[in-house]
């Protein structure tokens, strides 16, 4: 039988598909840009966030529940479509390179510094691939309990912090020009953008009208815990330090003291975000099988996972420089990369909707 | 419902409550014991002759009522309002005092907002049951509390530092001191505190409401004959400096040493008179709630969550705990508890013999409808 | 026996009289010896055929036989039956209209046989195959078709106590090998018409019957249909256990997680019959087996719906937490210990610095080394006969583990640590489950030695991804928790009092009829007075 | 497909032997690891020294008793090494230690008084940028060299280092005179706009050390680890000392009092004068900057809760009186108290009371111009104090005892 997705699965699985790589990066660079109204840029983000999930679902209400290859050649014909598919496709592996090894560096950062790269992106990519072998519905089920998961400790990890938290930080609101806020909110609205997977994902719910629904809530969750990880930086670190941390939130977890046992946890909290960044791997690299494979007609979807999570391993090992600044070039770097892929594009293909609509209603009954 | 060894039990618990902790009648130091008997006589006047025959007159209706009844229904509403209010702070003043000195006992980092937020729940949760299991914790706390009394008697006597040659140059300023230590202060501070009997005798189940005067008069002479033999035992224990402890018999039992093992135990001495003070002011807290509940006509649990957080909202009023005591010994035993005890009972009484025609009209009226009555209160 | 063509031949046929292309030599024929001489053929000659040959007076003396395997055979009813027939031989009855083959057969189906279940067959396999059964063959001279007596019988053991899921609370009676007892027992718990038996053949040798159970209405028809489908499909020599059956029908093939769950205890199944899951019972084991089902299931105890249910949430949080305790412990301690000593307090990390001070092996090989030992010394205690095997199993343990640390081989902390996740493995009520656990065990510790904690939380992605996406007869493994149905939590990690439990878990059971008690029946003391 | 499946599992099966036959990277077993419990950092004028107390865990615990046979062994060892910047010489402890150093369980960092005054920024690069390193360690100055505080023996505790950390933190919760300063809380402050901290003194009282046992056998120890003043940082660098009442001062201006006390004189009806001390539960401190013209100034109202811990005058305690009395006497003691520590911060033209960070966050606008020049301001601008002083309880009794024995006469 078709796999059918719930609406609160999907959303936890948009929702996967944007924060880890968000919070981890993200706000260091907007305080150091924005100072103590990097809060600010943030609420900006959750707009522009919401804007764009509805811009998708917009788009998505027309697809009549083909999947998204076969939509597209229904709609603007076989050689266009399967172009958008590889276009897509290769969008797609190419950011799954680049999360996996910006996961590859906060590791070794972080926990496992002499481990060498290639087995961290190995166990990575290897987990992912069998994750992605399951099929989208255990997908989205792992994605809604790891959902769960989050939201009972990054409230707890608030909790503990509580006595560290100084309101007063935040202040001299609006200290800084409305420019650089702006500027500040640009990196978290290219992540935003990461919404328009749902193109991809609305085929397979249960009720694909609810995409709207599921699109919404996976970026505001999404974008609440980014507003989280700054409120949190700013209130304890003040916005002098928090530039100076290249992983804001390991910072914050570390200067947790809860009686004598409690202290030095940020391996455990970092150790259930690892959750989340496998989710959010398994999604990428689900996409960009999920196009390749419609496009080039191939038979089964395992060889494909397959061959991609080798490919992958290579690429993101060399593509880049063995001592790249933290997270700083994937979260700044990237930003035109996503513009593209998830801005763009969904644009192009709305606009194509628009015009071959009024041709198709012409011709409505043989073409659709 | 309300059995009669319960009541009395509540009588004893009742004024045995706040009393053990202090001594009573300070300034008369070395004759302290003779004022509280004096109190106590005249106490027993006060009960015996307004009190009881108040409720005599209308055995089955509580105070409220019977203020709507004789006062017709504005001024009895207003005034059994104010007595509400006399009841609510009666109780802020207990709480605060329980929770000042298990901080200054036991507890010394606390918080007192965390405290006083401790005692009004664990009250409340009493309050709720109604006053059937109310009563009934105070006839199984009457004999647990008499039980250690007399424990720790007998190791004051023991350990030999109860003398009672401490007490020898009686009288030796004369009456005078003894006179007016007793009547304006004993009269209103323990014994006077009867008033709030009125709401509770009407659950007694009697046939006829003399069995029921009897007892709590015999109660009351017993409660009366143990804070008097108490004080005695605090004067003779501590000497001149019983009137420099705030808590004097607690301080006497940090004197008993016996044997290296049984020493030192005075905070389990201490948890026990918290449980007396808790009953008292769990009863304040039961007879406001039971009057607000007859007021505005609702049930008692629903009036109960107000008075809760009156309590608890007004315990806060007093700046400090010396400012509480200063109030409480200076300002209202002198001039406004008297009014609540005294006067106002009298004046009714007075408006009940000369309103008697009333009364037999609200005789006939009474059999007709006392279930509705209790269930409307029960629930 | 049969030669192999006969096996070729009969597998496909199965059930008896189903057969389509009888061969010439199968057919029966009148004459009464030649039948014999064939049956006799069909079945080997083993010596425990009995064939007992009568002749009836008034039927012109035309003689009939019966046989039967002895041992296999209820001994009382076939010598009840011998004597009606014995007497009705020698009985002269008047109005016997026409001698002769048909009517004697007649006759003695309709007056003399005193045996409940009577059927018919026209070949001699099919009779061989009814004898084999445990049934007594009447074949009567002259007659093309033979009368089939169901006398099955024998020694079977008495109803005991379950062994192996023993309760404190609850009935004490479990399941037997034979399915006629076991059958009797669901039927003696649950009394409504609509609780249906469907029989099966299965495994060309041993043909052990498997009953499919359900209650009418209750239970999904797409289910019942998938079982039914896929016990079909099942060719096989032999089935001597349920555990057969559970490999082939699972709906995985690789998994460490038990996709069905199996019991001894007829209220276990009744349970599960009333929550809408079907149960497969298979004579010869007293285990049988209950589909679909979920993760949750197997930490469900049957005592949880006897005790109240303050004590029963308690223990199911218990269980849930020793199962992850019995597959996390080990490795999160070498994780910690190796990797990440910074988590430990200053002083615990201190003790156990002083105690690793001599030890050799790395925390991962100590790991292993402990590990095994538990494992062999509870599979001795297993083994051991009946008396001595737990005294064994527990005093190898300590007297092990003691003389390790003395010896400065293993560390102190980490005899404690192995010795926890052994005894919490053995909480969880079903073993299946627990085995599962005992094997992940193993896993996770090779991923925490050489990732520490990031190795432990890819191995737990890999769990989470495969456990989501194994599926019970097409129910989801992981129903309540990922495909969140609200109302199922009800009964998963916390059981709500039985008066709150209105509604059977959804999705599992049919979706007709869903209330299994009626509303409000909360237990209200009546307020006593004031 | 089938022979592909089966390949394709030999291939994990292969990478999976991999993974253990190549040992674990990362491991470090529980007994090569050096746990240090302090660290020490000096400067001699042109290198760092580093010194690490290293705890020895057989000495310590009992579980290994057996082996401990020979005599009692120093719980913890120290030792130093010298090198440019402070990483260059840490790295030169491998060459002398058989384990690799392990910081994460490091309590409390010793920095001496002239490495105080070179500046203490390549310290708090050090701890923020390599993840092995907390960032929660206390910081404490000493006037002499770090290694000699380090290899003091304390009476309690067997490892000095988390002593010191319990030191300071009782400290801080019972008598607030000094605040615990983490790394992260110095680099917030000195990174704030007021470019100033203050760091608690640990020094060593005595003529000579106690670092061996022996000196453990006699009652009491010849030299103890004791805390002593403020040191004050501006800009990173130490400039000063802040003697212990303008530190207690200075903790109420920070409003970083939980618990503390105060010596409140007091006089009866005789003018017979004593002491009575007062315990002070509850303080919290408001700072409020005002402008009035250009001319910046500063209220300060303070609400204090204390209970009467002493008295020495004859008083009966319960008069309302004499219980407004001993409040005022408070209130003048504190503001006494605060006074004094905001003139030696505009002495030394420090802000250390965070009234940078209330001007720049009331007036912004003004903040532009006066953060350059934020010292000069700060020196010029005045302190109005105001305490709010309540007595909740007189303790267990209500007179005192002097009282008593006065009335005796009469």
């Amino acid at each position: 039988m078709k796999p059918a997705i719930s609406t609160m699965q999907t959303a936890a699985l948009v929702q996967s598909a944007i924060t880890p790589t968000m919070v981890l990066a993200v706000p260091s660079i907007m305080i150091s840009i924005a100072k103590q109204d990097a809060w600010i840029s943030g609420v900006i983000a959750l707009v522009a966030g919401m804007a764009m999930a509805l811009g998708t679902a917009f788009i998505c209400k027309a697809n009549k529940g083909q999947l998204f290859v076969s939509w597209m050649e229904s709609s603007f014909g076989k050689p266009v479509g399967i172009a958008i598919g590889l276009l897509l496709g290769i969008y797609y592996f190419n950011s799954f390179c680049i999360i996996v090894r910006s996961f590859t560096n906060f590791v070794s950062d972080i926990v496992l510094d002499q481990t060498p790269l290639y087995m961290l992106a190995g166990i990575m990519v290897a987990v992912t691939a069998f994750t992605v072998m399951q099929g989208i519905e255990a997908l989205a089920r792992s994605a809604f309990v790891v959902l769960i998961l989050i939201l009972v400790v990054v409230p707890l990890s608030v909790f503990v912090l509580y006595t560290d938290i100084d309101f007063k930080r935040l202040l001299p609101l609006f200290d800084e020009s409305a420019a650089r806020m702006m500027i500040a909110s640009l990196p978290p609205v290219a992540l935003l953008s990461e919404v328009s997977v749902l193109l991809l994902l609305t085929p397979y719910m249960k009720k694909p009208a609810a995409g709207l629904q599921a699109g919404l809530v996976g970026t505001v969750l999404g974008a609440l815990q980014l507003l989280l990880v700054l409120l949190l930086g700013l209130t304890i670190f003040g916005q002098q330090l928090v530039p100076m941390m290249s992983y804001t939130f390991v910072n914050i977890m570390a200067i947790v003291e809860v009686g004598e046992f409690l202290e030095r946890i940020e391996v455990f909290t970092v150790s259930v975000w690892f959750l989340t960044m496998y989710i959010k791997m398994s999604v990428f690299l689900f996409a960009s099988v999920h196009c390749l494979v419609h496009s080039l007609r191939l038979r089964s979807e395992r060889h494909m996972v397959f061959g991609l999570s080798v490919l992958a391993i290579v690429t993101s090992l060399t593509e880049w420089p063995r001592n790249m600044g933290g997270g700083f070039i994937f979260a700044v770097v990237n930003i035109p990369l996503l513009f593209i892929g998830n801005i763009v594009l969904p644009l192009l293909i709305a606009l194509g909707l628009l015009i071959t609509r009024g041709k198709r209603n012409k011709g409505g009954s043989q073409s659709s | 419902m309300v059995t009669l060894r319960q009541m009395a039990s509540m009588v004893i618990v009742f004024l045995m409550g706040s009393s053990s902790l202090f001594l009573l009648a300070g300034k008369a130091e070395r004759d302290a014991w003779m004022a509280v008997a004096l109190g106590v006589v005249a106490g027993f006047a006060v009960i015996s002759l307004v009190t009881l025959q108040i409720q005599r007159l209308e055995p089955s209706l509580n105070l409220m009522e019977i203020f709507k009844l004789y006062f017709g229904k504005i001024i009895g509403f207003v005034i059994g309002f104010i007595y509400v209010l006399y009841f609510m702070y009666k109780c802020t003043r207990n709480v605060r005092e329980f929770a000042d000195l298990s901080i200054m006992f036991l507890l010394s980092d606390t918080p007192l907002s965390v405290l006083m937020l401790l005692i009004c729940l664990i009250g409340c949760y009493a309050v709720m049951g109604g006053p059937a299991v109310f009563f009934r914790m105070a006839e199984v706390l009457l004999p647990i509390l008499l039980l250690i009394y007399f424990l720790i008697y007998i190791l004051l006597i023991g350990t030999g530092t109860v003398d009672l040659g401490r007490l020898l140059p009686l009288l030796e300023k004369g009456f005078k001191p003894v006179w007016d230590a007793a009547i304006p202060e004993i009269i209103s501070f323990p014994f006077g505190e009867m008033v709030l009997f009125l709401m509770f005798w009407r659950y007694v189940q009697s046939s006829n409401f003399n069995e029921v005067i009897q007892m709590t008069l015999k109660g009351y002479l017993f409660a009366g004959a143990f804070i008097t033999v108490m004080n005695v035992v605090i004067i003779a224990s501590l000497g001149p400096l019983a009137g420099w402890s705030t808590v004097p018999l607690l301080q006497a039992t940090t004197f008993v040493a016996l044997g290296d093992v049984f020493e030192r135990f005075d905070p389990f001495i201490a948890l026990l008179f918290f449980t007396a003070v808790y009953i008292k002011l769990t009863a304040y807290y039961l007879g406001a709630s039971l009057a607000l509940a007859y007021l505005l006509g609702i049930s008692l649990r629903i009036a109960a969550i107000p008075v809760g957080i009156g309590i608890y909202a007004g315990s806060f009023w007093f700046k400090s705990y010396m400012h509480q005591v200063n109030v409480g010994f200076e300002q209202n035993i002198k001039y406004q508890f008297p009014i609540f005890q005294m006067v106002i009972p009298v004046l009714l009484l007075i408006v009940m013999l000369l309103r008697s025609g009333v009364r037999s009209s609200s005789k006939q009226g009474q059999q007709s409808q006392p279930v509705s009555e209790d269930s409307h209160h029960a629930n | 026996m049969p030669t192999d063509k006969h096996a070729g031949h009969s597998g496909k046929e199965g059930s008896p009289g189903s057969g389509q292309t009888i061969q010439a030599e199968q057919v029966l024929l009148p004459d009464l010896d030649s039948n014999l001489e064939r049956l006799h053929r069909f079945l080997g000659g083993g010596e425990d055929i009995v064939c007992r040959t009568l002749e009836h007076r008034s039927f012109n003396r035309t003689r009939y036989a019966l046989l039967y395997i002895d041992g296999i055979v209820d001994g009382v009813a076939i010598s009840t039956m011998l004597l009606g027939l014995l007497e009705d031989a020698n009985a002269s009855y008047t109005e016997t209209e026409g001698a002769g083959e048909p009517n004697l057969y007649r006759h003695l189906t309709e007056r003399s046989i005193a045996i409940g279940k009577l059927s018919d067959v026209n070949t001699i396999e099919q009779a061989g195959y009814a004898m084999l059964e445990g049934c007594s063959v009447l074949l009567v001279d002259g007659c093309l078709r033979a009368i089939v007596m169901d006398t099955t019988g024998g020694e079977t053991r008495a109803v005991e106590e379950p062994s192996s899921q023993t309760v404190i609370r609850g009935p004490k009676e479990g399941f037997t090998e034979n399915l006629r007892t076991n059958t009797s027992l669901i039927r003696r718990i649950i009394k409504s018409p609509d609780l249906r038996f469907e029989y099966k053949m299965i495994g060309r040798q041993t043909r052990t019957n498997v009953a499919v159970v359900y209650l009418e209405g209750i239970a999904e028809r797409e289910v019942i249909n998938e079982v039914h489908r896929r016990l079909d499909k099942i060719d096989i020599d032999g089935v001597l256990e349920s555990g057969y059956i559970e490999e082939f029908i699972q709906d995985r093939a690789f998994t460490p997680f038990p996709l069905l769950q199996n019991t001894e205890r007829p209220d276990a199944a009744c349970g599960a019959l009333l929550e809408g899951q079907v149960v497969i019972m298979v004579s010869g084991t007293p285990f049988s087996l209950i589909a679909p089902v979920t993760f949750a299931k197997f930490f469900q105890s049957s005592e949880d719906y006897y005790q109240r249910y303050d004590i029963a949430t308690f223990l199911r949080i218990i269980r849930m937490t020793s199962f992850f305790i019995s597959m996390l412990l080990p490795s999160l301690y070498i994780a910690i210990t190796t990797f990440h000593q910074e988590m430990l307090p200053t002083s615990l990390l201190i003790s156990l610095a002083a105690q690793r001070e001599g030890i050799p092996f790395p925390a991962l090989l100590e790991a292993f080394l402990m590990e095994i030992t538990f494992e062999i010394l509870r599979e001795a205690g297993v083994r051991m006969p009946r008396i001595i095997g737990p005294a064994i199993s527990i005093v190898g343990a300590l007297v092990l583990g003691q003389a390790a640390v003395q010896a400065g081989i293993i560390s102190a902390a980490m005899v404690i640590v192995v010795s926890f996740t052994a005894i919490a493995s053995f909480v969880i009520p079903a073993v299946n489950m627990g085995i599962a656990a005992r094997l992940i065990r193993f896993v996770l510790m090779i991923l925490a030695g050489t990732f520490g904690l990031f190795g432990i939380m890819s191995g737990l992605m890999l769990l989470l991804a495969h456990l989501c996406g194994l599926r019970s007869f097409g129910k989801p493994y992981m129903m309540p928790f990922s495909p969140f149905v609200a109302s199922n939590m009800k009964d998963v990690l916390i059981r709500v009092p039985w008066w709150a439990m209105r509604k059977r878990p959804t999705n599992i059971a049919s979706d007709s009829n869903k209330f299994r008690e009626g509303a409000g029946q909360k237990p209200r003391p009546d307020q006593e007075g004031a | 497909m089938r022979i592909r499946i089966k390949s394709f599992l030999s291939v994990v099966v292969l990478l999976f032997a991999a993974l253990v036959t190549t040992g674990c990277w990362n491991r470090i077993e529980l007994n090569e690891i050096a746990i240090t419990s302090a660290t020490g950092i000096d400067w001699d004028g042109e290198n760092w020294i580093v010194s690490y107390q290293v705890v020895i865990p057989a000495a310590i615990s009992s579980v290994t008793g057996g082996s401990g046979g020979t005599g009692p062994k120093s719980p913890i060892i120290v030792y130093s090494t010298k090198g440019k910047t402070i990483r260059d010489a840490i790295m030169h402890s491998f060459s002398e230690s058989p384990r690799k150093l392990f910081f994460a369980h490091n309590r409390v960092v010793v920095i001496g008084e002239k490495a105080m005054r070179k500046g203490v920024n390549e310290l708090i690069d050090v701890y923020f940028r390599n993840s092995g390193s907390r960032e929660t360690v206390s910081v404490l100055a000493t006037p002499g060299t770090s290694r000699r505080v380090l290899e003091q023996f304390m009476q309690l505790q067997a490892i000095s280092g988390a002593g010191m950390k319990e030191i300071i933190l009782s400290e801080m919760k019972n008598t607030s005179i000094l605040p615990n300063v983490p790394v992260y809380q110095l680099a917030m402050e000195i990174t704030g706009d007021a470019k100033s901290a203050v760091v608690p003194e640990i020094f060593v009282s005595g003529s000579e050390d106690t670092s061996s046992l022996d000196s453990f056998s006699s009652t009491s120890i010849p030299s103890k680890l004791k805390l002593g003043r403020l040191a004050i940082l501006k800009n990173d660098q130490m400039i000063g000392w802040m003697s212990r009442k303008e530190s207690l001062g200075a903790a109420y201006l920070r409003d970083s009092v939980q618990q503390s006390f105060v010596v409140v004189p007091c006089e009866d009806q005789e003018g017979k004068k004593g002491f009575d001390t007062v315990q002070i539960l509850k303080s919290k401190t408001k700072i409020i900057p005002k402008l009035q013209g250009g001319q910046l100034s500063f209220k300060a109202d303070v609400d204090v809760t204390g209970t009467l811990m002493e008295s020495n005058c004859a008083q009966d305690l319960f008069k309302p009186g004499v219980i407004q009395s001993l409040e005022k006497e408070g209130e003048v003691q504190i503001i006494a108290m605060m006074q004094e520590a905001w003139k030696k911060g505009q002495e030394l033209q420090v802000d250390l009371f965070g009234a940078a960070e209330k001007t720049h966050r009331k007036y912004p606008k003004q903040w532009k111009e006066w953060s350059n020049s934020w010292d000069e301001v700060f020196a010029k601008s005045p302190l109005e104090a105001k305490v709010k002083f309540r007595m909740a309880r007189m303790g267990l009794s209500n007179k005192s005892f002097q009282y008593l024995l006065d009335k005796k006469e009469k």
